[in-house]
């Protein structure tokens, strides 16, 4: 809390100095100090975890990329580091990615929006206060959990639809990821629909409007930065989920934006290195932190489009 | 604190942990033994760094590791444990597949293969003209490695277009699945889930085609296909008596307890002779660093160690 | 107004509302699809796993028989990562939250804690399994010790907690900040005389909920590399002999939950499977268990203090 | 407490808009408005007054049914008559919209929508389903020159409502209750919020307005009260003390409590 | 602006307490106020009065450094005198949180902090060091009494303060700012959320304190500075327009917008 910068100067001094009973006690400014001292580092070591994450990643990747050119990592179109005719093409990962977090966002988005509407304007109190901790719950199943659903439960039933189905695919597991992610669109969604003043609410009511009017036209427009933030964190998720796609998706590099094939991720690809047989120093190992740099750029990128999103709009009420 | 620390190859885990669960009930638990999961390249990496006492491998040890050790400073003694079989398995509904040939398995899993080899009546037109559906380990496995060496005659070299996983079930449900796949995988996993798979013959080199089976590894018929697993011991660590106790009981009770996971162990010969090498404490590896297939594992425990 | 005017209004409503109904039961039906989806995914693990919770699933250690298989070590090494992960991201979190709500100056520093925040809410778990390979395994050396896991589950939730302490704080009034200073309290008696007290409610639920995401995570541990076979269980916290025992239970192995569910998913017998979904069960079981508390102590808790 | 005065009496040539009658109302467990009588006149400006919580914000919420949208909220007796029609305004029968369709309501801040500030203006039309653009354009443009905004706004229309001054918005806020041609406007403390300049405009307008519609006002300040309103209701503690003709409720209140109230003892 | 009148006139037997000198404030580029001077005379009721948002409470505020709390304002230029110390209590060197131990503050909403009722009186104390139980309960007890509120409240000290109806919570945040023996209490609309029975009691409480403490209050009730104050500010858009002794401010204003604002023309 910082005090007034400028000091309050008089044309002519008053009074002869600062009388003792109002003089600043040193013993206390010094305690003060340090507790804040203290309190920031904590702060700052947020900052700290950072460059930690961004010096182990970079540092593997430096290595990584005196071996394989910056222009092969972007543009090959295939993904088979580990093979003997090795490929280092990132699409390939981007694309099972971008596919996967596509189909998630298809379903999150859309519901999540639904369902933050409803609760906010149209579902009555108890249900609100029922079904949002629901749906938090939803959000914290853990993910591999979901993964297994996606392979044992979901495909079969989609298999049934669409017997071409892969036993792995991108679909499922985008599918169920969708559905894993929904709490986090609608609950942030709800939360910034609710942030709006009832006062506008009331606005609209007392011109005769209904609720889906009021939702649709007012009280949307006015937490539009809170919805578009929702939806950069349900991307965000969408890109960083791994455990669901390794278990369902089939780990198999793919270019393709196909959903009904099987398709690896950077994040499966990642575990499933990780769980495997490579020895460390190969450059094989170090393909796992230059796609681990992809994917914190990707979420970077995400997570800056947001705070800009949530700074530029800040509610204009 | 008595502890045995081991870690490495997923592929292992199965015996070292029955071993590692009859050693601790033996002993009353006076000693602890972890066994971890970061496959074999992971666990030899802990290995070399000493931070671990054994390291479960299912391929012998590559060059690059084994510079890694002799810099730190760690030796160990290379002790071959059992067999596994790895098993080409199709679709039950599959009828036209009766047994398959090394030839055969290259043609699908060549390097040149991808992208074009994509319907079964390429590889051979008295299949039907139907797509070919690849399923196999991930890359960074063992397992994967012996395969492409067995069969495109060369360690990693394989296409890359099929569906690769490190968990062997979801090999299993992928192939159970379609109609039109082909797979391979530890003979374990065939073994639980013989209702949903259907196990191929393969033609050895004297022309003979084999069905997978611990009778067949152990008659030493089931060629190339047999491959031999090992765990590393380090010679430091051989010096507390907690762990030559838990490798001597290994060693001992290792065949039985392999069977009992559906592994194929090795003859009672190859173990008395792995006792002899790991009581003389011959360290180095018998491989020199290069992958290698079809050695006998009697042949191997004569061999002259490297480090 | 006219008659004629009126029936024109009643005809826009009675269409307007058709609307609002329509639009009430695709809420209806969209909250469905998750309620139905969470409620099918339980109810199918519990069918399966169930019949397996005994007394002995809890207190029996892993083995390769899945029938004695049990969690015991698992679900210790969970508590005591949670500990662990407790032990350190609340007081970090909660005393950079109470920073950035009541002492952080407006400038570039502080907006550059504030982005840094929101991106690390945004990093995909697996990428803090990088780090914490390279950092925490590797650079620091503490190895697959519940002290690497534990720490990596506490960067993971500090956001989390940050979060959810400054939204507790900025719930308290400005006239309660007001009154406290009025009184001739310095920044920090405010902070421990009001802020703390009145805001632990919310800081508790923050704590609870990002323990329940901790506890599930699995990525992360397995890039440090998973233990998995445990048959022993760590010192009691604290028990040791003081002061270097004390701590003795941070650096002991462990397995947690996610991973011993993990590891029976990718064993060929199918009686694991069913292991799994039991362990799948009491996982799910424990997140459901923490976020109904977070709920009840949000609502407990509030209900004492009233502006 | 008995049938309060000021049914008889009134201003000459005034005929009921609409009537309150044995109003009870409830906010969940608080008995917020105890049987509330009052007439409304036709084309007249009344004023609530009286002290804060009185309930003068809870009885001019009745007419517009704005309660409808709390939960625990009842009207627990009594209602509100609207004339002609002789429909009782608080019956559950009666929808709640089409209340609010005749009735409209300016609040105590300024509370334009997110939208320009031609949008904010039309939607009263929007919502009565009105998509025709030259038809919303001259609305439009009639109910900001009745709210006295054309000329500040005319060629801004498509800028935020919200980047106009104070008493700019609030008079947004009253040309969009015009627009649609209410029958009622309500107004609480619509000036509460405002500077002295502004409120004079506001002021000015409400007198303006009642040629057109009949108006309700709550206001806090009694100053106010006197200088526009026709007929004055004073409340105290959810109860109607007294209603009047506003020069006579002012220069000689009938009873103590009201006496003392305007002359400031109190309040 | 000239400076206000004021200074010479006044109750007989008044001293000064303290004395303020041509204060300039900002909220960040907001000049908030523009050269105020007024005296603040010892034992003495002074009340500030004028239009919403005029800048009555940011005056108040300054005099217990409450402005420090917020980045971005800035006192620029002028002062507080307190005497006898003859400080100036925004100089940078005088510690804000001494100048808020002598100079209490009631607040408009009551905010008794979510402690039992002993614990929110004892807090003032407890921030001065004193932990000594018996002291304590004595010294709470003074204050509470002070306060007028010891009859209700002694045998229920240990509910919480939010359990209490509004005028005893106002009564309990006196208390708090009683129980260090300010040297001023600053009141803010100390009124503005109560009910009239519970606003007679403050102000008749107010009345009594004085015999202790210099008080200066705001108040948007000019019956209320009327009925409590000895002198009386008017301030009108950040500026001190008339400063004098109440009742001479109320009969006879020496300005005109102080008698516009005063007899209810605006505002
Ligand atoms: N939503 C609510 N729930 C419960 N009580 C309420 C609610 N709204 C108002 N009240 C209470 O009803 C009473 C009347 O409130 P109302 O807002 O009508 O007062 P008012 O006369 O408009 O006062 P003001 O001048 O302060 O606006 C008050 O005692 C208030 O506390
Ligand atoms: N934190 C702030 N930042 C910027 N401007 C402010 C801030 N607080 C108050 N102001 C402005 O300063 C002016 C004076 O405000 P102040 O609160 O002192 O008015 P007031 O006389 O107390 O009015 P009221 O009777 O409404 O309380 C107002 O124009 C107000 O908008
Ligand atoms: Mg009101
Ligand atoms: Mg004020
Ligand atoms: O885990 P692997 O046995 O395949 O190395």
């Amino acid at each position: 809390m910082s005090a007034s910068a400028s000091a309050p100067s008089f044309s002519s001094p008053i009074g002869s100095g600062v009388s003792d009973r109002l003089s600043k006690k040193a013993s206390r400014h010094v305690k003060e100090r340090i507790i804040e001292a203290l309190l920031f580092s904590a702060a700052a070591f947020s900052v700290f975890v950072t460059l930690a994450i961004v010096y182990v990643l970079v540092k593997e990747s430096w290595v990584f990329f005196e071996t394989v050119p910056l222009s092969d990592f972007l543009f090959d179109t295939q993904w088979t580091p580990l093979f003997d005719d090795a490929h280092y093409g990132i699409m390939v990962l981007l694309s099972g990615t971008l596919t996967s977090s596509a189909v998630a966002l298809m379903v999150a988005i859309p519901l999540g929006t639904i369902i933050a509407l409803y609760l906010s304007e149209f579902a009555g109190f108890k249900v609100r206060e029922i079904a949002k901790p629901f749906l938090e719950l939803l959000g914290g199943v853990p993910t591999i959990v979901y993964g297994y659903f996606a392979l044992t439960f979901l495909t079969p039933i989609l298999q049934k639809i669409y017997p071409d189905l892969p036993g792995f695919n991108l679909l499922s597991a985008g599918l169920v990821m969708g559905i894993m992610i929904i709490p986090y669109v609608a609950s942030l969604s709800e939360d910034a629909m609710r942030a709006v003043p009832m006062a506008l609410r009331e606005g609209s009511y007392a011109m005769g409007a209904t609720r889906l009017q009021t939702a649709l036209w007012v009280v949307t427009p006015a937490a539009t930065s809170g919805i578009a933030s929702a939806y950069i964190l349900g991307i965000s998720r969408a890109v960083g989920e791994t455990m669901i796609l390794a278990v369902a998706a089939g780990m198999q590099p793919n270019l393709t934006f196909n959903p009904t094939e099987p398709g690896a991720t950077i994040t499966s690809y990642i575990v499933q290195v990780a769980l495997g047989d490579l020895p460390h120093g190969s450059i094989g190992y170090q393909t796992i932190f230059a796609a681990g740099l992809t994917l914190l750029l990707m979420t970077l990128a995400f997570n800056l489009l947001g705070y800009w999103l949530r700074k530029r709009f800040r509610e204009v009420y | 604190q008595v502890l045995v620390k081991i870690d490495g190859s997923s592929t292992v885990y199965p015996i070292t942990e029955a071993v590692a669960e009859e050693f601790q009930k033996m002993k009353k638990n006076a000693v602890k033994v972890t066994v971890g999961i970061s496959g074999t390249g992971g666990g030899f990496k802990k290995f070399c760094r000493g931070e671990t006492d054994i390291s479960d491998a299912s391929r012998p040890i590559l060059k690059k590791e084994m510079e890694d050790c002799a810099k730190a400073g760690i030796k160990y003694v290379e002790l071959p444990i059992a067999f596994d079989a790895l098993t080409v398995v199709v679709n039950p509904k599959n009828t036209f597949i009766n047994q398959l040939t090394v030839a055969e398995l290259k043609k699908m899993w060549e390097p040149s293969a991808q992208g074009k080899i994509t319907k079964w009546n390429q590889v051979n037109p008295a299949w039907p003209d139907a797509p070919l559906k690849l399923f196999g380990p991930g890359a960074d496995s063992g397992t994967f490695d012996y395969f492409t060496e067995a069969v495109n005659g060369k360690s990693k070299s394989s296409r890359g277009d099929f569906t690769a996983s490190e968990d062997d079930n979801v090999l299993v449900q992928g192939v159970s699945r379609d109609n039109n796949a082909l797979g391979f995988f530890g003979f374990a996993y065939y073994d639980e889930n013989k209702g949903k798979l259907k196990a191929v013959p393969i033609v050895n080199p004297k022309g003979k085609a084999v069905m997978p089976s611990i009778d067949a590894v152990m008659a030493g018929e089931y060629e190339p296909l047999a491959r031999p697993i090992f765990i590393y011991v380090s010679a430091k660590s051989m010096d507390r008596p907690e762990v030559k106790e838990f490798v001597e009981f290994y060693l001992k009770h290792g065949g039985k307890l392999a069977k009992e996971v559906k592994y194929v162990p090795l003859g009672d010969a190859d173990y008395k002779h792995a006792m002899d090498n790991f009581s003389k404490k011959k360290t180095g590896t018998g491989f020199g660093g290069e992958a290698e297939v079809g050695v006998k594992v009697s042949d191997l425990l004569k061999r002259n160690p490297k480090e | 107004m006219k008659a004629a005017d009126l029936a024109a209004i009643r005809a826009i409503i009675t269409r307007a509302k058709r609307w609002d109904l329509f639009f009430s039961l695709l809420g209806i039906l969209s909250l469905m699809v998750g309620v139905l989806t969470f409620t099918v995914l339980f109810v199918d693990m519990a069918i399966q796993g169930v019949p397996r919770l005994d007394l002995d699933f809890f207190t029996s250690f892993p083995s390769r028989k899945a029938a004695n298989a049990g969690i015991l070590s698992a679900w210790v090494g969970t508590v005591l990562v949670m500990l662990l992960t407790a032990l350190a991201a609340v007081p970090l979190g909660v005393a950079a939250g109470v920073y950035l709500e009541e002492y952080a100056p407006k400038n570039w520093m502080t907006d550059i804690i504030e982005i840094n925040i929101s991106n690390l809410a945004g990093i995909p778990s697996i990428v803090y399994g990088l780090l914490a390979l390279g950092l925490f395994v590797y650079y620091f050396g503490f190895g697959q010790s519940i002290l690497s896991a534990g720490l990596t589950l506490a960067l993971l939730i500090l956001p989390v907690i940050i979060v959810a302490t400054r939204e507790a704080i900025r719930a308290i009034p400005q006239s309660i900040h007001e009154g406290s200073y009025a009184c001739g309290a310095t920044t920090w008696q405010t902070v421990s005389d009001h802020i703390l007290p009145y805001s632990s409610a919310g800081i508790l639920t923050g704590v609870i909920i990002g323990m329940a995401r901790a506890i599930g995570e699995t990525a992360p541990i397995i890039t440090i590399g998973a233990l998995t076979f445990i048959a022993f269980l760590p010192p009691a916290p604290f028990s040791g002999e003081p002061p270097a025992g004390l701590f003795d239970w941070i650096f002991a192995p462990f397995t947690v939950m996610p991973i011993q569910m993990f590891n029976w998913t990718s064993r060929p017998e199918a009686a694991f499977t069913i292991n799994a979904a039991a362990a799948g069960f009491v996982l799910v079981f424990m997140t459901l268990a923490m976020n109904g508390l977070a709920i009840y102590v949000r609502y407990r808790l509030r209900k004492n203090i009233k502006w | 407490m008995q049938i309060p005065t000021g049914f008889e009496a009134g201003v000459e040539g005034a005929t009921l808009k609409a009537d309150v009658r044995d109003l009870d109302f409830h906010y969940g467990a608080f008995h917020a408005l105890k049987r509330v009588s009052m007439p409304i006149h036709d084309h007249k400006v009344t004023a609530l007054i009286g002290p804060s919580g009185c309930g003068k914000s809870t009885l001019l919420r009745c007419f517009n049914r704005m309660h409808d949208l709390y939960p625990g909220n009842r009207y627990a007796g009594g209602g509100i008559v609207l004339y002609p029609d002789n429909t009782n305004l608080l019956s559950p029968d009666v929808d709640p919209i089409e209340v609010r369709m005749r009735i409209s309501m300016v609040f105590q801040k300024p509370n334009p929508f997110p939208k320009s500030i031609f949008e904010n203006v039309a939607y009263s039309l929007r919502v009565r389903g009105m998509t025709n653009k030259n038809e919303l354009a001259d609305r439009v443009e009639a109910a900001l020159k009745g709210a006295a905004l054309w000329n500040e706004v005319s060629n801004r229309l498509k800028e935020l409502g919200a980047n106009l001054s104070g008493g700019q918005q609030q008079r947004l806020c009253i040309a969009r209750a015009l627009a649609s041609d209410p029958e009622i406007i309500l107004f609480d403390e619509p000036t509460s919020a405002l500077d002295p300049i502004a409120t004079a405009s506001i002021e000015e307008l409400i007198i303006e307005l009642k040629e057109k519609v009949t108006i309700l006002i709550v206001t806090h300040n009694m100053q106010q009260a006197a200088r526009i309103s026709d007929y004055t209701a004073y409340m105290y503690l959810g109860e109607m003390v007294e209603f009047g003709v506003t020069d006579q409720i002012f220069i000689k209140p009938q009873k103590k409590a009201t006496e003392d109230y305007i002359t400031g003892r109190f309040g």
